[in-house]
């Protein structure tokens, strides 16, 4: 399709997910795949269900049903933290940034798994424990420099308006140098201009490090653009899956979403 | 030139009422020395400071006042966490300290605590007292083999500071000892009641501190426990206990260091320092209640110790701590005296020493008649001293090697 | 004016992380342990050691203490004077019965007693929060004064409970004047307030951050919440172990168990919250504000020659009126407002 | 109208403009821009996030309302539905709905009036409306702090950004409310929007913001047609509507300010 | 086992678990109303019985008089307290809220020593605190006719606010605010009024308690304890409701008299002050929001 992106193997494959919440069936036995450095969409009109799907992948949800084949491995459900080890960054539909940290330390807390020094090593700031601080801090500046938010480093991102709030977010997620990301919604309120910013860091994190993406988002035009394929997602069921161009002209699809033909 | 007295006060908390009491007797008595000319013309200067109870707060009021006015002469807290929070420090100070009936018991020996003075009587030798005068209700002591008495006690150190003293007896004299804590501050008793009424004692030690008094009064009315057979601690034993209790009070027993009652000083106190408008108590009917009188009786004993020490070092002039430190070592104030100052009677007389700086180990017993405490004994009451001074010597000995202080007495 | 950072540009990441990125920052910090070290001992008198310097200091260090927890780790405790106590105890009877066990050590060993116990009774915590998790820490607070009280081998079988704090003595020298005492309680409370500092410059404190901000997404990123709680309930209690060893030991000197009553526990949340949740100078704002505030309060109301009861209680109610006042103005605390002076000073003369 | 927060962040700057009654107005502006701000100084929430207007003066159906407390304004007619949701998590959809006819004393019947009403709107809401709004979906809660305010029945409605997190078809179906009710109720909007080309289809009039200044206003149409609005703010250059996925450079903002 | 021993513990227990809960109520009310947890509750219990008792004393008037007198002072403290304190700290994080809160028990404990002195006073409500005798003769249990009676009064008292909060529309509406101040400003709930509504009625609630509390212990300043008392039941029952902390009273106060009873003598006794509180803390593992709390929304 484009660039020198080859598209590889699934690494994910979700089979038969169903989860529900007392009465409420959030998911029901949804199953779809996704490919080693793609860009897997999943849309769906409110409650459809997709949030509840990331969250499903990286463990904070746990299936009643189904089965998550991660790299090959079998699981019923995924564990945060394993989830968060074997390489699955994410970010949130409402922010859920650390509200009381500055930029840089919300981003360095990224890098988490990375480090190594014991709390004793950290507390004197000796040694080993500065070195690798350091070496970190470096890493976070290049995603820094990367997603030009350079000159609001030291603030605290409560105080950042929404969008950046949003790419901060993201580069948390960067931080942690994952092999999966998942994006809840990463431009729900910018504007063109800023979707156009955040189309370009997202393809270009693709390109680069080879990260596979799967990503939510109500703008057709962005989904339409970026995508290697798409997922739809109404009341809890999957009613198409494929290519852009084959979701465009799904019926169903459109009646359930779009619409009007986009 | 005046003599300096700190008084680290406490008037809000929950114990406002015992503080604002004892202390404005203290004033009160200040106020009549001074407008009677004074200690051999040295008047009394003192200053406030509230604590609340609280004893980092006394320390600070301590450690700011003990300087001012040309150094303090003693200090009395009234607090047994702000005495134990100043306790080295008053050693280092050369200020002496007075406990009346709270604090460390050991203190009384002076070669370890020279500058500590739990004068009249500490928690031992009143548990030792207490004993003793449980025994004479029932024509002495050996007929209480076989008894049963229950201590109910504050869960605390205050609480359980009598309990060496108890146990021995119970184990001398054969009666049976049931200890009972209340927790801190005591405003439910229901249970321990219930066990009280279970285990159907012939006695009751109430040694009780704060709200916990009163409510054992009306818990034991509630659960049928008569009061004639409760005896209380002097701090269960105000009119502050009592009166919120109503009717549950009536019938009550507590020990006392003071024999309630009027006293030419009171009379003294109402006309010079009340009716010239120097009262410190707003209401003047509180005028000898239980806690103003113990603030008089230890207002005459810090000023009988300094009139000591002026005849010791000269008189008319201010005393420094050290010099009022010997007064209380060797304060003598007897009937004689007593009667001098119009307190005749009103606390047994006191004489100490280097060895004892309890100075009388005597209480009396006092009951509540539904409006105010009469004396129930007509003598003052001992207990078994002997004991009493072993369990000191043991205990000082233990604090001298922990503090490595070489006990000895100040020249 | 004089407070700008313009020109003042940092090279290397080290010097970026630096724990004072701000020149004058450093000048003004080293001054005031200079004066600190060198010239308060020489002029302030025994009174201001005894009674305001050390009191000062020890409650600062409980404040930080409390503030790993609640401020950073975002855990509200109120049963900071219960972990105090047990770091008295603690180092009391390590120094009691193993002879010749150097002070400091004791109270090291004293702060890990209250760490381990701090362990325990944060386990709670996993599965409680906010107030709830608050009223559960009385738990701690009322079941350890009362196990002081219950078991007398803790107070060498002292009849009432009280202990009395041994001497301190390091390396043969005696800690027993006020400057002394000072000055050993200065260089703790610096020391510990360093290693703070670096915790929460590094790793350990942003995982505790995260977790207080939220805790989900805290997880989500792989911060493990149990490791970080419970290590956080571990530093937290560690630090009010050692307050509470020198609050017995180079403050009172004779402590009853009770001395660690809630109403401690309440003073070192005031600190915190007055001085500003979750800054590290914070805690000592707020720990001079609790301590100086009475004592003001008590010297104006005296010299109003009001009567003493009255006195005494408009001293209670100004202290409460001020407490609504600071927060009204405030909400983030004293350190907050001493950030917002310096961003006014940053920006001065121009007002935005 | 100028705003501080926290005594020394200036955010807006003398900003000034007009809502004619029964009209749609579109605000627009990038992140930041102070959009949010101004709504929450004309609805007098900005005291509770410790904000400030420091100059000028708000006026509603002719009177002057910035000293007014936000229950008097919404029972003037003036409600507002804040920037990311905020539904009161732990009650349910339809609590979260009766708590916005708080300000109007209803009879019963009347209340499930309204309620059908905003159902009759939001039929997804309907059918989650005993779950609490808490655990509803991103959408729903939007759906449910819109439905809220529309129970006061007030006149003139602070809409800030009403499309965040909505699906496409959702966005148009609110603008077709918005729109209904102006044309039928007579209801007036103040619309802070990020979705410019929606907002500027419906609304009559527009203002951009940049860094808490208006730096353009117009009629919808004229905005819509302004090149540099295309540019930057429809993401057309030209004719054509890029592909995201063309922008291989990073383009360096335009601004009016800057 | 003496089963008429264990029924009486259990009584007297339950009872004393009623009394708990009245004060627990006051703290419910207003953490229900705005999520603020109310740490001055125990200082209004300790004024209201205060004043009442103050103006009976100082002026001489019957109690029927004094007690309309004291429940308008406390209406008026409440007004003052939202316009004062709750007012400009609208939207802040619970724990400054709770601060505040702290500042206003020093200031109210201050201002009722200051106008009603410190003694220490007794209350007589006409109800003696004395055994049943019926009871106490038929089954050898003594149950304190006290307690009964003020565990008719708790009943009736909980019984109208649960009535009032669950069927007005103020209950909706005191809800929302604890949940998002601002949002509830924004949807026109007037938060001053409903504020001082609810404090107000805790005001009131605080008086019934000094009343009850004050004619049992004697009105006196360690009536603001009795919230120490009240926090297990309250943690147990859940913050945000009426009948959670009734039967957290109940469970509190029969289960705290059996362990002090039961199991206090083989650990020395005395574990009262903290038993309640493991006991709640045990509770609370299971459902980390009390009985009856409102489930903390945990969601990303
Ligand atoms: N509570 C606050 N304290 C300090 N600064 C704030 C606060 N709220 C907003 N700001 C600042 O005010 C500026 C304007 O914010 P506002 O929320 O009004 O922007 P906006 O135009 O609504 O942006 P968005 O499209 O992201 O919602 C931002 O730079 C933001 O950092
Ligand atoms: N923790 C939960 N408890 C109860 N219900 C839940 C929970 N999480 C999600 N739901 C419900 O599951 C459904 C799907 O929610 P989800 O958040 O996944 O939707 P979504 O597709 O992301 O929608 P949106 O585009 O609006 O964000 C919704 O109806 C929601 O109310
Ligand atoms: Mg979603
Ligand atoms: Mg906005």
């Amino acid at each position: 399709m484009h660039g020198n992106r080859n598209i590889g193997d699934v690494i994910l494959d979700l089979r038969n997910i169903c989860l529900s919440f007392g009465g409420v069936k959030a998911l029901t036995d949804i199953s779809f795949n996704v490919r080693e450095h793609e860009i897997r969409a999943i849309i769906g009109p409110n409650g459809a269900g997709k949030s509840s799907m990331l969250n499903v992948i990286n463990g904070v949800y746990r299936p009643q049903e189904g089965e998550i084949i991660y790299r090959g491995q079998q699981r019923r459900g995924m564990d945060t933290y394993a989830a968060a080890k074997s390489g699955i960054a994410r970010t949130f539909q409402n922010i859920a940034l650390f509200k009381g940290m500055s930029v840089l330390d919300n981003i360095m807390t990224g890098r988490n798994l990375k480090m190594q020094t014991n709390f004793l090593l950290q507390a004197l700031y000796w040694g080993a424990a500065q070195k690798e601080e350091i070496a970190h801090r470096k890493k976070v500046e290049e995603i820094i420099d990367f997603l030009e938010i350079q000159a609001i480093r030291k603030t605290p991102v409560s105080r950042l308006p929404y969008g950046l709030q949003k790419r901060v977010e993201l580069g948390r997620a960067l931080a942690a140098e994952p092999e999966i990301l998942l994006l809840d919604e990463p431009m729900a309120g910018m504007n063109v201009e800023e979707k156009q910013d955040m189309c370009r860091f997202i393809l270009d994190v693709n390109d680069q490090f080879g990260t596979t993406i799967v990503l939510i988002e109500h703008d057709m035009g962005v989904v339409m653009d970026i995508s290697d394929r798409v997922v739809v997602l109404d009341y809890g069921k999957k009613i198409g899956d494929g290519t852009p161009d084959e979701v465009r002209s799904n019926q169903d699809v459109i009646n359930a979403y779009l619409g009007v033909a986009h | 030139q005046e003599q300096y007295i700190p008084l680290p006060s406490y008037r809000v908390g929950p114990y406002a009422a015992g503080g604002s009491g004892f202390y404005g007797g203290a004033i009160d008595y200040f106020n009549l020395v001074n407008a009677n000319g004074g200690i051999n013309g040295v008047k009394i200067k003192w200053e406030e400071c509230e604590t609340e109870y609280n004893a980092s707060r006394g320390v600070e009021c301590y450690e700011r006042m003990k300087a001012k006015n040309g150094g303090a002469a003693l200090v009395d807290p009234l607090s047994t966490g702000i005495a134990y929070g100043i306790l080295d420090r008053v050693a280092t100070d050369k200020i002496p300290m007075t406990t009346l009936g709270y604090g460390r018991s050991d203190a009384a020996n002076g070669k370890v605590f020279p500058y500590v003075f739990p004068l009249i009587t500490s928690y031992w030798n009143q548990a030792a007292a207490m004993v003793a005068y449980l025994g004479s209700q029932n024509g002495g002591v050996e007929k209480l083999k076989g008894k049963k008495i229950v201590h109910l006690y504050h869960d605390s150190a205050f609480g359980k500071e009598p309990m060496p003293v108890l146990d021995a007896e119970a184990a001398k004299y054969g009666f049976e000892l049931i200890k009972i804590p209340v927790a801190h501050p005591g405003n439910e008793q229901q249970s321990q009641w219930l066990q009280i009424r279970q285990a159907k004692p012939d006695y009751v030690i109430l040694w009780g501190w704060g709200v916990m008094n009163a409510v054992a009064l009306k818990t034991a009315q509630r659960n049928g426990f008569p009061r004639e057979k409760i005896l209380g601690v002097w701090w269960a034993g105000s009119e502050e206990d009592t009166i919120p209790a109503g009717d549950a009070a009536k019938g009550y027993t507590t020990m006392t260091f003071n024999t309630p009652g009027n006293y030419p000083v009171l009379d003294d106190i109402r006309k010079k320092v009340y009716d010239a408008g120097r009262g410190n108590l707003d209401d003047k009917g509180r005028i000898g209640s239980v806690y103003h009188m113990r603030g008089v009786t230890a207002a005459i004993l810090w000023t009988e110790a300094i009139r000591k020490a002026q005849e010791k070092f000269g008189k008319g002039k201010v005393m420094t701590g050290e010099q009022v430190r010997w007064g209380f070592e060797n304060l003598n104030v007897d009937d004689a005296r007593q009667k001098a100052l119009g307190a005749l009677g009103m606390f047994p007389p006191v004489k100490t020493s280097c060895d004892d700086h309890e100075g009388s180990g005597a209480v009396k017993v006092q009951q509540w008649t539904g409006s105010k405490w009469v004396p129930i004994t007509p003598n003052w009451v001992t207990g078994d001293k002997a004991l009493t001074r072993r369990l000191l010597e043991e205990s000082s000995a233990k604090y001298a090697t922990e503090k490595n202080i070489k006990p000895a007495c100040a020249s | 004016m004089f407070y700008r950072e313009a020109g003042q540009f940092k090279i290397t990441y080290q010097a970026d992380s630096q724990i004072f990125p701000i020149r004058q920052d450093r000048i003004g910090v080293a001054l005031l342990l200079a004066v600190a070290f060198l010239v308060v001992p020489f002029v302030a008198s025994p009174y201001v050691f005894s009674a305001v310097l050390i009191p000062f200091l020890i409650f600062a260090l409980a404040a930080l203490g409390l503030n790993i927890l609640t401020g950073y780790a975002g855990q509200l405790s109120l049963g900071t004077a219960a972990f105090m106590a047990v770091g008295a105890f603690a180092s009391y009877n390590f120094i009691l019965r193993v002879p010749g066990i150097p002070v400091l050590l004791a109270f090291v060993l004293g702060g890990l007693c209250a760490a381990m116990v701090g362990i325990v009774f944060g386990l709670p915590s996993l599965r409680i929060r906010g107030f709830y998790l608050a009223a559960a820490t009385l738990a701690t607070q009322f079941f350890v004064v009362w196990c002081l009280t219950k078991i007398s081998w803790f107070t060498n079988n002292s009849s009432s409970g009280v202990i009395t704090a041994q001497k301190i003595v390091i390396l043969g020298y005696e800690f027993d004047t006020p400057v002394s005492k000072y000055l050993l309680t200065l260089c703790i409370v610096c020391v510990m307030a360093v290693l703070l500092k670096n915790m929460i410059r590094t790793n350990v404190g942003r995982s505790w951050m995260a977790v207080r901000d939220m805790d989900v997404a805290a997880e989500v990123i792989g911060f493990r919440p149990m490791r970080t709680k419970l290590l956080a309930f571990a530093v937290s209690s560690f630090y009010c172990g050692v307050a509470g060893a020198l609050y017995a030991f180079a403050y009172l000197g004779t402590v009853e168990p009770e001395a660690y009553s809630l109403d401690l526990s309440f003073r070192i949340l005031f600190m915190i919250i007055i001085g500003g949740v979750g800054s590290i100078i914070g805690a000592f704002f707020g720990s001079a504000f609790i301590v100086l505030l009475p004592i003001v309060l008590n010297i104006v109301a005296h010299s109003l020659a009001l009567p003493t009861s009255v006195a005494s209680n408009l001293e209670l109610m100004v202290f409460g009126a001020l407490i609504i006042f600071f927060l009204i103005v405030e909400p983030h605390g004293l350190a907050r407002l001493w950030q917002i002076a310096k961003e006014k000073l940053r920006l001065w003369p121009f007002p935005h | 109208m100028e705003v501080i927060y926290d005594h020394v962040i200036l955010v807006l700057k003398g900003v000034s403009l007009q809502v004619p009654q029964g009209k749609i107005v579109a605000l627009l502006g990038a992140n930041g821009a102070g959009k949010s701000t101004t709504m929450k100084s004309i609805s007098t929430l900005l005291r509770g996030e410790r904000g400030d207007v420091t100059k000028g003066s708000v006026e509603f159906k002719g009177e002057r309302v910035d000293q007014l407390t936000p229950n008097e304004l919404v029972k003037r007619g003036l409600s507002q539905v804040m920037e990311g949701r905020h539904c009161f998590g732990h009650l349910t959809v339809e609590e979260n709905l009766l708590t916005g006819a708080y300000t109007r004393s209803l009879s019963r019947a009347d209340l499930k009036e309204a309620l059908e009403k905003v159902y009759h709107y939001f039929p997804r809401l309907k059918e989650r409306r005993n779950s609490q709004a808490g655990y509803t979906s991103g959408g729903e809660q939007q759906m449910c702090a819109i439905g809220r305010s529309l129970m006061a029945k007030p006149s003139m409605i602070l809409l800030d950004e009403p499309s965040m997190g909505l699906a496409p078809q959702i966005v148009e179906e609110i603008f077709e409310i918005v729109k209904d009710l102006n044309s039928k109720e007579n209801v007036s909007f103040l619309v802070a929007e990020q979705n410019t080309m929606v907002a500027l289809r419906y609304a009559d009039f527009g203002y951009i913001l940049e860094n808490g200044r208006v730096v353009m206003e117009g009629a919808a149409q004229d905005l819509a047609t302004n090149e540099d609005v295309k540019e930057f703010y429809l993401g057309v250059s030209g004719a054509e509507r890029k592909s995201f996925r063309d922008m291989k450079f990073y383009r360096r903002r335009k601004r009016w300010l800057a | 086992m003496d089963i008429s021993f264990f029924f009486e513990v259990l009584i007297g227990g339950l009872l004393a678990g009623v009394m708990y809960a009245l004060v627990a109520l006051g703290f419910v009310l207003i953490y229900k109303a705005s999520g603020v947890f109310n740490f001055a509750q125990g200082a209004m219990v300790f004024f209201a019985a205060s004043t009442c008792v103050g103006i009976v004393a100082k002026f001489g008037v019957s109690l029927w008089v004094a007690v309309p007198l004291t429940m308008a002072a406390m209406v008026l403290l409440g007004l003052a307290t939202e316009k004062i304190v709750l007012r400009p700290l609208v939207n802040q994080p619970e724990i400054t809220l709770f601060m505040a809160t702290i500042g206003l028990t020093f200031f109210i404990e201050g201002l009722a020593q200051l106008i009603w002195g410190s003694e220490v006073r007794r209350l007589e409500i006409g109800i003696e605190d004395v055994p049943i005798q019926f009871l106490l003769d038929q089954f050898n249990i003594a149950v304190s006719q006290f307690d009964v009676a003020s565990a008719g009064i708790c009943a009736v008292l909980v019984t109208a606010l649960a009535l009032f909060f669950s069927k007005t529309k103020i209950g909706r509406a005191l809800r929302a605010v604890a949940d998002d101040h601002q949002a509830a400003l924004a949807v026109g709930i007037p938060l001053q009024q409903i504020w001082g509504i609810v404090w107000a009625v805790a005001g009131f609630v605080a008086l019934v308690a000094g009343m009850l509390w004050g004619a049992r212990n004697g009105v006196q300043f360690a009536l603001t304890f009795v919230a120490l008392k009240a926090l297990p039941v309250l943690i147990l029952g859940g913050f945000t409701s009426v009948p959670g902390a009734i039967l957290g009273g109940l469970i509190i106060g029969a289960s705290e008299k059996l362990a002090e009873v039961y199991i206090g003598p083989m650990v020395g006794g005395g574990i009262e002050g903290w038993f309640p509180y493991v006991l709640a803390l045990l509770f609370l593992l299971v459902r980390p929001e009390g009985l009856f709390g409102e489930k903390i929304i945990r969601r990303i």
